[in-house]
């Protein structure tokens, strides 16, 4: 395991925030009280909750040791396929905590907020031109919301038409969150199979498409890392029943400047700011998931929507089809600014960065296949899926390789999803990890696929240079405990 | 380009190794009929020098304190937060990495979010937290999809004192469903009129904000008992939970969901969002819960550790019968809120609040005094209506162009509340601010 | 070894910067080109030097990495005698690095750095305050440079005062910057012992004090951490016979809001801010080590010196006697903004601050004397010094029982230092360590010595958990590798 | 108080172990006539929010970009620091802990201080160098100290045209010791004259800056040879190590010691501190020189690791016979100067040379056109004299108020220069600043 970037080393304990602490300290000063008390009526006064009192440097170390124990980006290569794990600019952070955009107000008098206005009004302008749509919202505050908000504004365009639809045309290969978000809006998810390329054939989807079916949500390229070729064809067919097409953008991060997103045939689409354009993941979130739409859905999308006026930008409520507010305000204002950063930074080479993505997501396929068993043979776009098929042989499952990949120093990639390849282990390296990096990626997996077939026990007790060992998750679910 | 660590020599090896001659050929999957005709069309690559100027010139154009004394709440608000916790939140361990689904890499988040599960419960007298929704409106829109679930009835009363945005949000998600959502009416002492719940029947829930878009505290007590004798379940929304530092909790009054926006601790305004929607409720629904849940276990040495649990949830395993389509959430926001509450403590937590509630006090008395009134009654936190003189229109551009915005103009939300402003202050708004915005008025 | 905080987790290797990288790589944008390119000299112009290029995320990587390995106040309990590693308030950063003084120019024209000006003028004057000096300059960059200073000023003292005077007394307990700056200025230190109470006895000085004498160095309270009781004393015999008093004050944590160093007949004083004042370390500095002096000794401070003038701050050159200049500017300012920021931050508090110092020290000192021998056994002020001679019998140093303090998550005190006790282990906590930090501090002292009784070999051997096991210092030093 | 963590019960049972009864009580050694007449006299304690606005008050009325456009250099630049180099410097690993005398849990300081004395040896030309001292000044005191003990010889010559402070702290510094320091006259175009050094016997070191004060690059060759036909060591100093971007470096063209000031490598400007000082030598020097030194070794396994090495040389070892007094030094400001360096990469560093060079040639070009005069006809790098007509004075004042400051006037420093002006021109000022400023001073 030498030559390979995991180690150990002195990490420090932490007990649980109320597990230490003593009544009276402080860990932050307030303004000066310069007002007296007012009376507060008896009936309404609570009993403090019980927070526990520390300095400002127990909270201090107290955070600083937790932070030693995570895997960020910052720490090194993060191939979790489906979420774009790329470098996080820092200076997008420097800029996205400006005191004019942190301390914003929303609701500050029009005139008073030009820049974030203008801001928005100008992201908005430049992810249609990367997308190929026409019109765009910012105000989902993620992926999922983005899909929400993409269903009702087809239900709205249905409804509008006067034609009632129930169901919708959802891949097995879709992300969870497709059909959940369909269903939301009372849609019934009609599950379609892929072909044995992975794709969709326009066949299956002419089986399925009728007037009862409001449209088709397709992630292209799909969850299995490959483009859904036949898209326009689709489209086609969902368009003559009257349907509009869907498209999941959590995966632009393959196609910017090459794929002209309007022109496949999609109606509605919706990008991850948090994926393709740089946002950090933030172990776990804010994410933004703007939706785009082609000219003729504009009526439907959130208000307010931004404006320009002979040099001025304004907020306008004036749209009287639109399906009105999924957010308080105008969504992850904090997330846009970063992604605009990013785009400026970026420019044309935006399309350089997609490349390169493929260029290492093939890399890696080519340089692991036959060593994990590679479902679809097929040049993939983003990501590849592999599966523990070979493993199987030694007792070893894709749990198993990615806990001992841990040790090795990687975080490991994204598991058992897309559900239609058993034991997938799908990996999207992004366009931000260098050769050097792929490399020593591949040269991990495949000692850990020797060790699998020499001494697979190695694997079964990974991972053993992490803070904790292998956890148990059964009876983390089996009795819960969510509070201390 | 900083951002991309491959050399030419990196690209003509490895397409070789791939066996392709030209990185436009890694492409062949994509028909022409999907290719875009032009090149992307945007400004070259900016440097981050001329990035800065670019982005700092918006910056720039933006009204926000010192230079500005902005008065405004209704959802989202100025308080002051400690180098400590912006540094502590800005070490990238935390920034850069993703949902903790490996947990033994993950500690870090998970260990945080636990806390911030357990400090939120304890807030609001709940049993259990999630590990955050978007913001306050959709935690609001979740609860009431959950009550609907819970109850397997299909009508949610909204009191009309709840946040609009919150409730065009609900409306939003609740506009394809078929349930029905029902407005309730308030009273003229600022608080909610449950006396339309009497003809309702099959109430999946009330939902009730406290304190309300007025900044009236709501009887949270009368409202458990009106809707739990319909065996609905009580909802209690807020947008300010600091107010819970002074205030009697929601579970400790009966709620049976409390839910809301936590930005007030520790998150930056900017603009709205990123939010933080925090949401709790009884142990016996937590299997209905939306969102993710950290819970504690133990690795195989029988060592403590920290998984996310329950996901049988969720729309990854659950797909279409989800509780929610919720997979990204706000984290980082819900790690900020449980630094800020960490280091404010109960002490603190509990003065804070009062300074709050006191100096909003202040300015409510001195307003009076300008010959301003005081519509409602209930008493408020740290906002409140005011109904100013028919001159203030003019009053109200001037202060704008004083550098002062006076609060927010009712009338927009509510039409029958002409000249009505609401008005927030928090702990950072000096007397002398204060002193200064009344003499303004005055003059 | 359960219940303390140290213990292993996942951390990263990382080569040495020209290790990785690629030609062509870049790690950061320049600002647009918007001129031509100027002929250059063919004879002047030289090969680039080999430095590496490596992209923004690479270098990201490297030094996240990097940090990851090292043990920082933030990271936990770092004990180390007359270094004072208090907490460093993370505001004082912030306020640091404000771009009107990260980015101000030291020559800018005196109406437009009004603020700057203004800084150190105030912080000149709570300085005098908090020592009881009258006059003080914040040029010199560090503690040993402010003893320079202070010999100079004393130099240029005497021969104002047409005396030729070649010897200064220096204790034995002395920290080694002090013979070595006197000897810069050509004073030959003659060292005095101190008695068996760890202090300067008076006799002893007034054996040696004459008119060859330039004055005495005293550090106070010294560096076994005992308050020298006999200062006024020795003052008084110094001054008789026409000498001047320094005091080494970088253990003025100890006496803030108590002593009166103007009082116990110091005529020269030097701080250091990056302790006593809570300026971050930085790994080994940046530092500051302002000069204090009495009013007759004022004439010969560094110069520029700060002036009011009505309301406006300027920078005089306009004494003649000054000894000049021992900075390229005005010192450490960045350093000065945070020692600001955390005097107004403790205001009369200061006191309270030295008195948990002094508390922490007692504390340790107590509960440890029997398991540590403790050299002097009397009331300390903000440290106390140990030795091994009770380890000896087991064969183990001072050295070793640090080492294994490392794999119990602490950082070690000081140690062999001071030169006076051999063997000698010493504890500086300060005040911002919690009670609960120190009791944890000494059941691990508590349970190594046990172990040296016990199992000697465990810390022989250790540390065990860091990233690296005990080093060859020795063969470092033989044959040195200074460059890559 | 949040910086202290003691309760009060803490310290009643601390003070009862102890067998105190108060705190006061613990200074008991202190006498009476040591002690304070009265409390500190200071201000309440500010609260965070108080502090931030006090302080940001101070900061608001100094005059920096992009508000003003400044062209002064003289040993202080403003280049672009890049966030990512602020962020990773802001790690407190990096920050909060101190020098590292316990390799084994300060590798992280170790190996960028390893790193650090590679690059600068590299840039320098030279075998070896350490890891900072305070500032260019102080590094050319000790780097004239050290000639004098490396030759036994007590004369040093200095070039007029090395920074007047550096000069004058070189004075400082050797006042006391009895060593002698010669001035070298400049030539008509911008380069030191050597001729003086003839007469000069036991000569210990020759020192010349190169870029020197007025910008012009010397003829470090020639240097050489003078001082080694006089067995002298040749000591270069510079205050832009920028220029080693593009020129040939110090050890390439035979210095034995080459020093200066390294803030233009990602050290923010400050008002001037803390600074770097850079030193590096030959190898054959190495225990004569000054300051810490990073070495590589092996651990008991035989991994790479790095420590402290040839502590023989330093005061806490060698007390008053040590190679210098120095203990802490510029230790984090050597990190981000190899941040910076690192991410500048050769490629970059060239790029960013040229950048300076041209834009300043460009300023000077355009200056010449207004009828300034230029005195010096050595070519320069980012800084250059500017001798102006006589109406200047008044321009000067004007320009000021308009937010630019147009150098530095040099008869303070060089009383035969009158009208003569210092200007610097780095990457950030832009073509449109410069035209803006010919423009002005053409008006
Ligand atoms: C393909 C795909 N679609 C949708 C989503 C949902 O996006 P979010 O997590 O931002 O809600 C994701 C992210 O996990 C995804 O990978
Ligand atoms: C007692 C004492 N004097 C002087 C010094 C020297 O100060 P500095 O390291 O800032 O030069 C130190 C610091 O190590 C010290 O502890």
């Amino acid at each position: 395991m030498t030559g390979f970037p995991g180690t150990t080393g002195l990490i420090l304990n932490e007990p649980l925030l109320w597990e230490k602490g003593k009544q009276g300290r402080s860990g932050m000063s307030l303004p000066h009280r310069d007002v007296n008390r007012a009376p507060f009526p008896e009936e309404l006064l609570g009993t403090p909750p019980e927070f526990p009192d520390l300095s400002e440097v127990d909270v201090v170390r107290h955070y600083t040791r937790l932070s030693q124990w995570n895997f960020g980006v910052d720490t090194g290569m993060y191939p979790l396929g489906s979420c774009t794990m790329k470098y996080n600019p820092k200076v997008n952070e420097k800029l996205a905590s400006l005191p004019g955009f942190s301390k914003a107000h929303p609701l500050l008098p029009h005139q008073l907020c030009q820049g974030a206005l203008a801001l928005m009004f100008e992201l908005e302008r430049l992810l249609a031109e990367v997308t190929g749509m026409d019109a765009v919202s910012l105000q989902p505050a993620a992926g999922a919301q983005g899909e929400l908000t993409g269903m009702l504004i087809i239900h709205a365009c249905h409804k509008s038409r006067k034609s009632q639809r129930s169901k919708i045309i959802v891949p097995d290969t879709a992300h969870g969150t497709n059909p959940a978000s369909a269903a939301i809006c009372g849609y019934r998810p009609v599950k379609v199979k892929s072909n044995e390329q992975g794709v969709l054939a326009a066949e299956s989807i002419a089986e399925l498409m009728d007037e009862e079916t409001a449209g088709i949500m397709v992630t292209n390229p799909n969850t299995l890392g490959l483009f859904e070729e036949h898209i326009s064809e689709i489209s086609r067919i969902v368009h003559d029943k009257g349907g509009l097409v869907y498209c999941d953008g959590a995966n632009m991060n393959a196609l910017m400047g090459i794929v002209d997103m309007g022109k496949t045939g999609v109606d509605v689409l919706h990008l991850n700011l948090h994926k393709t354009f740089s946002g950090p993941h933030g172990g776990g979130g804010p994410g933004s998931g703007p939706v785009c739409v082609k000219k003729d859905l504009e009526p439907f999308l959130p208000v307010p929507r931004v404006m320009e006026q002979d040099g001025t930008y304004l907020l306008s409520e004036d749209f009287p089809e639109s399906i009105g507010k999924v957010h308080a305000f105008y969504g992850s204002f904090g997330v846009s600014v970063r992604a605009y950063a990013y785009i400026l930074s970026m420019g044309p080479e935006l399309k350089t960065a997609s490349q390169l993505a493929v260029l290492n997501a093939n890399y890696i396929k080519e340089q692991l296949k036959g060593t994990l068993h590679l479902e679809y043979d097929r040049p993939c776009m983003h990501e590849c899926v592999f599966s523990d098929k070979l493993q199987r042989a030694h007792k070893i499952t894709t749990l198993d390789m990615v806990k001992r990949l841990m040790d090795y120093g990687f975080h490991p990639p994204t598991i058992y999803f897309p559900l239609v390849v058993e034991g997938a282990i799908m990996i999207e390296p992004t366009e931000t990890e260098s050769k050097e990096n792929v490399d020593l990626f591949i040269d991990a997996m495949k000692a850990i696929a020797e060790e699998a077939a020499q001494n697979p026990e190695l694997l079964r007790s990974a991972p053993t240079r992490c803070k904790v060992r292998r956890l148990d998750e059964t009876s983390a679910a089996r009795n819960p405990c969510l509070t201390g | 380009m900083r951002y991309l660590p491959h050399t030419e020599e990196d690209i003509a090896s490895m397409l070789q190794a791939i066996g392709e001659k030209s990185l436009e050929g890694l492409f062949a999957t994509v028909p022409d009929s999907c290719r875009r005709e032009r090149a992307l069309e945007l400004p070259e690559p900016f440097g981050e020098f001329e990035l800065c100027e670019r982005v700092g010139n918006l910056a720039g154009r933006m009204a926000v304190s010192p230079k500005y004394s902005v008065y405004l709440g209704a959802g989202s608000y100025e308080h002051f937060i400690p180098a400590s916790v912006s540094y502590l939140l800005g070490r990238s361990e935390f920034s850069t990495s993703y949902t903790p689904y490996q947990p033994e890499i993950s500690q870090g988040t998970l260990q945080a979010i636990y806390e911030y599960q357990t400090l939120v419960a304890r807030l609001l007298g709940m049993d259990v937290a999630n590990a955050s929704l978007y913001d306050g409106a959709s935690a609001l829109a979740e609860a009431l999809s959950m009550a609907v679930r819970v109850t397997k009835r299909d009508k949610v009363a909204v009191s009309s004192l709840i946040h609009p945005a919150y409730r065009r949000v609900v409306q939003t998600y609740f506009e394809t469903t078929g349930h029905e959502v029902v407005q309730l009416p308030y009273l003229s002492n600022g608080r909610t009129d449950f006396s339309k719940l009497e003809e309702i029947q099959d109430l999946a829930a009330l939902a009730v904000q406290s304190p309300n878009f007025f900044g009236c505290i709501e009887d949270i007590q009368t409202a458990a008992e009106v809707a739990h004798q319909k065996r609905a379940l009580l909802v209690v929304t807020f947008s300010e939970p600091l107010a819970y530092g002074l205030l009697k909790s929601p579970g400790s009054q009966g709620a049976d969901i409390a839910c809301g926006e936590g930005q007030s601790f520790g998150v930056p305004q900017s603009f709205g969002g990123p939010a933080l929607g925090m949401f709790a409720t009884k142990m016996e629904y937590v299997r209905n819960l939306p969102g993710r849940l950290v819970g504690q276990t133990t690795d195989i040495d029988g060592n403590r550790g920290f998984v996310l649990t329950l996901a049988t949830r969720e729309q990854h395993i659950r797909r279409e019968k989800a509780t929610s389509n919720i997979c990204t959430n706000n984290s980082l926001c819900a790690v900020a809120a449980a630094m800020y509450m960490a280091s404010l403590g109960a002490t603190g937590l509990r003065e804070l609040a009062a300074l709050n509630r006191d100096k909003a006090e202040y300015l409510k008395r001195r307003l009076m005094e300008t010959g301003a009134e005081k519509p409602f009654e209930a008493p408020t936190f740290n906002e409140f209506v005011v109904k100013f003189p028919n001159s203030f229109e003019a009053t109200y551009e001037r202060l704008l162009n004083k550098g002062i915005v006076p609060g927010l103009r009712l009338e927009r939300h509510y039409p029958e509340l002409t000249g009505h402003y609401l008005l927030c202050v928090t702990e950072i708004r000096t007397k002398a601010e204060m002193d200064a915005l009344v003499k303004e008025i005055a003059s």
